[in-house]
């Protein structure tokens, strides 16, 4: 099973991303894409001519496909959760020094703005790591799932997870770091064509990544656990459509005004009441 | 349009007598060709009322260069340009090329060519 | 030592519908040098008005200039050769063209508010917009016949007359379009991610708004009192309930609740006009030839349009000057963008609603 | 004991002998000291035991001129130069030691030299790290444009500094530790004020006049020690707990070594020294005074409001001082903030970590002594060979200088990212005050620092490495850099030592599984090797993205910056903390 779950991430991320488009198109009047248009995406992707700027960036951008998924794959043969999340660092700084490779503009824009989030949400991700010990007593992914849910403990941990959903989606109000009007896709903008798969497919495979940590709050509860994905899922959705894009020194300042704060209350709550 | 004539001795002292800002809104720059020579034309109206449009207008000749009127009027940059580059007359310090390229016809606008 | 960032924003970019080239030089993300270019798609018009067409096939020719002002450009130009011609037109021709031209302004004020929830990053208000503005172009479509090029006026008066049912059509439309541009009025006032993206972002103040002759919504933001419908005699606006609408703010939000409260007033206006249409002919016949010179000026939804006709006694003209709004605008536009964050630029260039197809005609 | 005697003994003998060896040959001599001490160093670690020893009569007296002289010397500069809070503080000095010599007791029966674990493991780190650094040094001191006379002079300072650093990590008295507190400070000031010039001369006084702060703190302990009726010795103190008040001056005098704020100022201004010096004494061996004062008095203040401010300030100064290191340009200083920053975070977990949880400070000293001295080493190879000292004028100097980047890159991952020395210290640290959270609300606050001090971290090496990467899509291959110079042994034992930091923890009894530590090797070390391998020959090459324009478009560093009034408020907020300290010791 873990296998199978670590093996076909991207492809569930790609299956995710596809229900995620016709839901946003539904919330905005729209008919949307068909259900598997992400991967008709993919295949049109393969097909295109090869084409890069430097090998560096490509070879980087691959990297970070590949950390992530290791990531993901750490995740589902439950792994120590620290390690999961600092292998997810590694990949997205192989995103971030991909994008610092080329010398546009746009990229390196970025690069700088991912690299703030990154500022943003890193902490938090710690902060969640060190609840799951204080409510399992273990950093080990395999014991927090087999633990009763963690969501009853620290509720407000999870509120601050679901404020940084956004914020790993890419999706409004937190998806500064690649702004399509701004930025026109930020770090991603100098891939192409199969190269372009890669980065593509990892962004698949981030959704996977996210959906995984909600997932965690339910503990050994599975029914919960798809109460918990499906209704974050809503929710992020919801309000990616009910807010617009904030800027990059807002976004920092308003996931530590909230979810910072949130996650360090939920601890205090942990620890001493 | 209440035209009122200058040359382009007096043209930025005129303008600069007559405008404030805060009272004229400037329209634009026009050139019109006369045939033999080019009338160049500076459009003003008055914020809040419904008087006519005045124009300061000076008559040159086409090799001749005149003054700029930006130090006055800073936004007048464009308007002179658009003139500058439709018939090939000389500003001060107004280059060519806001809106032909180098390769495209020059002073298309001019009745000469 | 180099510590500014040269980013590049146009001729082809993502959030620009339309050629035209800024650079922003940066420092982090704060903007501290802009230039801007512009001429990229200059197809030479007021050539071809001299050249190539006779002064009565003009009112079509111009309307091409562009797409969402083709109402107003063909009516001033209209309104300056009826001066030299000396034709009188009908109060019912006038009527239907405020009519028109009001409808013109609400459908363009859609777009521009649709665009600059777009590039705020909000996609969903976008698509509310843009659906909801399908009414404004229905109801256009039933009064001209088109949707976006209406070459609903001619010299002498419109081209075509108005029915009763389109009449009660359009009130219909209006009413139903009413409550929505409420709820797209509460959302650009309340919305938490928009008030971060609007309030005090791209503002300009009065005096630097009248120094670098801001005009329409970009300057009526800004508390500068300039709107053609209030500076001239030739259309009957006081009549149908005209009122100049002013903010004080001059950022991207006070831009924006300019253009709601120009449409809610429009709606008004175009409810009023319905009421009194007086009878009469819609189109008179034209005779002669132009002789003399001419200005018009009109209030597009961009801000005041201007021609100036020169003719000799021919049937082609000697000139034709066409100044548009958003060629008035750069100056000003470019002097905001000063000291803005970069990821502010692509909303607060939607909010100055530019056209380029009309700065570069 | 003779191992000891050897690293006290044999930098001496070097520093004598230097004057006399030709200057080529003199690279090859320290490599060979290097071997040596380091040997040492690591057989004194791993085979453990305690011993302690005094010195006769005639080295008290010694002590005392020493002291006198150097006190004196101090007093002179300032005068000389006109700089009134250094003679200021000489003659406060001056007093409080002839005080203390008037009043304190002739023999407490204690020893003079206690060398435990601590000592021990600080010799590792002093030995290893200091004497690869002189290796260098030789190397960049022959670079600079001055007499043959002053280069040697500048190795033997160095080399001397060792020796004295040796004994100071392994002094049990505190008039032995003053003494020595004082020469560091002597070759700080003499190693800052190398160049001579106005800046540098400025700065060194200033880091003269706050170290001897620090002097006057501890001197002031021993004062009050000696009116608590305590002996004037680290095992006395720790024996009566009631001395809270002397703990927490010498914890202070730490405080001030490890250029805490308000004292960073210091730290900042040594950058204008030579590399080798930034690398040895700024951020290497000299500035882990403090973890290591800090973790010697540990038992004294547990649970006590003295190491609860302590710890709550060392976090503090991670953050801060990360936050300042955003702001700046110059490489040297950037990696001067993080030092302070990352020993803040030291100094915290040194009041924590107890007895049983030493090796986790173990490990962020050692691998931290190690990153920031390869770091400091590059930055004088970049200073030297490539002519960069600003971070803004690092473009594209992976194409210019790979090697060095790469090495760069290497020292900056090891500070964040898995699987590194000090990340795992990192990693570790979490884990243990996340075991500890339930005891202790200021714990809290050392987790949410831990967790927001390396977000920073990587946000601020991460942004240095933005222009460090960026290249023309035209320029597809890297020049070369000779890769067997005389200035890349030391570096490139650095490297090695820190690619297999993980497998030397895991060596030291830590239990890592080795497929996180594998993996993730192999993510970070596959990109070389795929590069020269060159898979994409075929593949066909664009130009950057420009929307459609011709031309150049640059791209810069970001910078952060704090306005003043923040600037004041964090200054305050260092003094605040230092009262604080104090208050908390005598009540």
């Amino acid at each position: 099973m873990s296998w199978f779950l670590a093996l076909f991430a991207p492809v569930f991320g790609t299956l995710v991303s596809g229900i995620d488009r016709v839901v946003r198109a539904r919330m905005q009047r729209r008919l949307g894409p068909p259900l598997m248009q992400p991967f008709y995406d993919m295949f049109k992707l393969l097909d295109k001519r090869p084409m890069m700027v430097h090998k560096l960036h490509i070879v980087l951008g691959v990297m970070h496909f590949m950390a992530l998924w290791a990531s993901i794959a750490l995740f589902m043969f439950g792994g120590h959760l620290l390690y999961i999340i600092f292998t997810h660092l590694l990949s997205v700084i192989f995103l971030i020094l991909a994008g610092y490779s080329v010398r546009s503009p746009y990229s390196h824009l970025g690069a700088n703005r991912e690299l703030l989030a990154l500022f943003a949400y890193e902490p938090i991700l710690i902060l969640m790591a060190v609840g799951f010990y204080l409510t399992c007593g273990s950093f080990e992914v395999s014991v927090i799932t087999s633990n009763s849910p963690a969501i009853v403990s620290m509720p407000l941990m999870f509120i601050a997870l679901l404020i940084l959903l956004p914020l790993k989606l890419k999706k409004s109000p937190f998806d500064a770091p690649e702004a399509h009007q701004e930025l026109c896709g930020g770090v991603e903008i100098e891939y192409s064509g199969f190269f372009y798969e890669v980065i593509y497919v990892s962004k698949m495979t981030e959704i996977i990544f996210v959906y995984a940590l909600v997932f965690l709050f339910a503990g050994q509860n599975i029914l919960l656990g798809i109460i918990l994905v499906t209704g974050s899922f809503f929710l992020v959705n919801a309000v990616d459509n009910a807010t617009g894009r904030i800027r990059i020194d807002h976004l920092v300042k308003k996931v530590y005004a909230t979810a910072f704060v949130l996650a360090l209350l939920a601890l205090g709550w942990i620890s001493y009441v | 349009m209440k035209k009122i004539e200058t040359n382009s001795e007096n043209l930025k002292d005129d303008i600069s007598a007559f405008y404030d800002y805060k009272i004229w809104h400037y329209i634009t720059v026009n050139g019109v060709d006369l045939g033999d020579k080019m009338e160049i034309q500076y459009l003003f109206k008055k914020y809040g009322n419904k008087e006519e449009v005045v124009c300061y207008f000076l008559t040159m000749d086409y090799e001749k260069e005149i003054p700029s009127i930006v130090s006055i009027i800073p936004s007048a940059y464009l308007g002179e340009g658009e003139v500058v580059d439709m018939f090939g007359v000389k500003i001060k310090e107004i280059p060519k090329g806001l809106l032909l390229e180098e390769d495209s016809c020059q002073a298309p606008l001019r009745k000469a060519q | 030592m180099k510590k500014t960032i040269n980013i590049p924003y146009g001729s082809q970019h993502i959030a620009l519908l339309e050629p035209v080239r800024f650079q922003f030089e940066t420092q982090n993300e704060k903007i501290v040098g802009v230039k801007a270019d512009i001429g990229y798609v200059h197809r030479g018009i007021e050539k071809a008005c001299t050249s190539t067409f006779e002064y009565k096939q003009i009112p079509s020719v111009v309307a091409r200039v562009c797409g969402l002002c083709a109402i107003t450009h063909s009516l001033t130009y209209v309104m300056a050769v009826e001066q030299i011609i000396d034709v009188n037109v009908s109060e019912k021709a006038k009527y239907l063209r405020m009519l028109m031209v009001e409808l013109d302004r609400i459908h363009s004020h859609m777009l521009c508010l649709s665009h600059t929830a777009e590039n705020a990053g909000y996609e969903a208000l976008f698509m509310q917009i843009m659906a909801d503005r399908e009414i404004i172009m229905d109801i256009q479509e039933a009064i001209s016949g088109n949707r976006v090029q209406f070459d609903f006026v001619c010299i002498g008066g419109v081209n075509r007359d108005i029915t009763d049912e389109i009449v009660k059509f359009i009130i219909k439309s209006l009413n139903e379009l009413q409550p929505k541009i409420e709820d797209i009025f509460d959302m650009f006032e309340n919305n938490w991610s928009l008030s971060l993206k609007y309030k005090g972002i791209g503002a300009i103040t009065k005096e630097n708004a009248s120094i670098y002759n801001a005009l329409g919504p970009l300057a009526r933001a800004a508390g500068l009192e300039t709107d053609v419908r209030a500076e001239s005699d030739y259309y009957p606006y006081e009549k149908i309930g005209y009122k100049m609408i002013l903010e004080q703010t001059g950022d991207i939000y006070g831009r924006n609740r300019v253009r709601l409260r120009e449409i809610l007033s429009s709606i008004d206006m175009i409810k009023n006009i319905l009421c009194d249409i007086p009878e009469g002919n819609i189109i008179e016949k034209v005779k002669g030839k132009p002789n003399g010179e001419s200005v018009a000026r009109l209030e597009a939804p961009r801000g005041e349009i201007f021609y100036y006709l020169k003719g000799v006694k021919q049937a082609m003209l000697d000139r034709v000057r066409t100044k548009t709004p958003t060629f008035s605008g750069i100056p000003a536009m470019v002097e905001i963008f000063k000291g803005q964050e970069y990821g502010d630029v692509p909303a607060i260039l939607a909010s100055f609603d530019p056209c380029m197809s009309c700065t570069a005609k | 004991m003779y191992l000891f005697t050897i690293l006290v003994g044999l930098p001496i003998v070097l520093a004598v002998g230097l004057w006399w060896i030709p200057f080529r040959f003199l690279q090859a001599f320290m490599f060979v000291f290097s071997f040596f001490v380091s040997l040492c160093s690591a057989l004194l670690f791993l085979s453990p035991s305690t011993f302690s020893f005094s010195l006769g009569s005639f080295f008290s007296t010694a002590v005392i001129v020493i002291d006198t002289l150097l006190i004196l010397y101090f007093l002179k500069e300032g005068l000389g130069l006109k700089d009134k809070r250094v003679w200021i503080l000489a003659l406060i000095q001056l007093g409080l030691f002839s005080l203390v010599e008037s009043s304190i007791g002739s023999n407490y029966g204690r020893a003079d030299f206690i060398i435990d674990e601590l000592s021990t493991f600080m010799f590792t780190v002093i030995n290893i790290v200091g004497s690869l650094i002189v290796v260098y040094a030789v190397w960049y001191i022959d670079k600079e444009s001055i007499s043959e006379n002053r280069k040697r002079f500048f190795l033997c300072v160095l080399i001397l500094f060792l020796s004295v650093m040796n004994l100071i990590v392994a002094t049990n008295s505190l008039m032995l530790f003053f003494l020595l507190f004082e020469l560091t400070t002597l070759a700080s000031y003499l190693l800052i004020g190398f160049r001579k010039n106005e800046i540098s001369i400025h700065n060194a006084l200033k880091a003269l006049w706050m170290n001897q702060i620090g002097g006057v703190f501890i001197l002031i302990a021993v004062i009050l020690g000696i009116f608590y009726k305590t002996a004037p010795y680290f095992d006395g103190l720790m024996e009566n707990g009631s001395m809270l008040v002397v703990v927490s001056l010498i914890a202070m005098a730490g405080l001030v070594k490890g250029a805490q704020i308000p004292f960073d100022s210091w730290l900042l201004g040594a950058m204008v020294a030579p590399s080798p010096v930034s690398a040895i004494l700024h951020s290497a061996t000299m500035v882990k005074l403090a973890p290591f004062v800090i973790l010697k008095l540990a038992p004294a203040y547990e649970h006590t409001i003295v190491g609860q401010s302590i710890m709550v300030f060392g976090s503090f100064v991670f953050v801060i001082a990360g936050l300042y290191g955003l702001s700046r340009d110059n490489f040297k200083e950037i990696l001067g903030y993080s030092t302070i920053s990352l020993l803040g975070l030291m100094i915290a977990m040194a009041t924590i970590v107890g007895n049983e949880h030493k090796d986790i400070l173990y490990i962020i000293i050692f691998f931290h002594a190690i990153s920031k001295a390869l770091l400091f080493l590059l930055a004088g190879i970049l200073e030297k060979n490539h002519n960069v000292k600003n971070i803004s004028d690092m473009d594209g100097l992976l194409h210019k200088a790979p090697l060095s980047t790469s090495m760069i890159m290497i020292g900056f991952a090891t500070i964040t990212l898995p699987p590194f020395g000090l990340f795992f210290g990192k990693l570790f640290s979490i884990e243990l005050v996340a075991s500890n959270m339930r005891s202790d609300p200021t714990y809290l606050f050392l987790l949410a620092a831990l967790a927001v001090g390396s977000a920073i971290l990587i946000l601020l090496y991460f942004k240095v490495a933005s222009l460090l990467f960026s290249k023309n899509a035209k320029d597809e291959a890297y020049c070369s850099e000779k890769p067997f110079t005389c200035e890349m042994i030391s570096p490139y034992i650095f490297t090695l030592l820190l690619m297999c930091s993980a497998f030397l923890i895991v060596f030291g009894g830590i239990e890592i599984p080795l497929i996180y530590i594998l993996g993730s090797l192999l993510l970070i070390f596959v990109i070389p090797f795929w590069l020269k391998i060159d898979p994409f020959k075929n593949v066909d090459r664009v130009k950057e993205y420009h929307c459609g324009e011709q031309g150049h478009f640059g791209v810069a560093q970001w910078s952060f910056s704090f306005t003043n009034g923040i600037e004041k408020t964090i200054l305050l907020t260092g003094i605040v903390a230092f009262i604080a300290i104090a208050l908390g010791g005598l009540l």
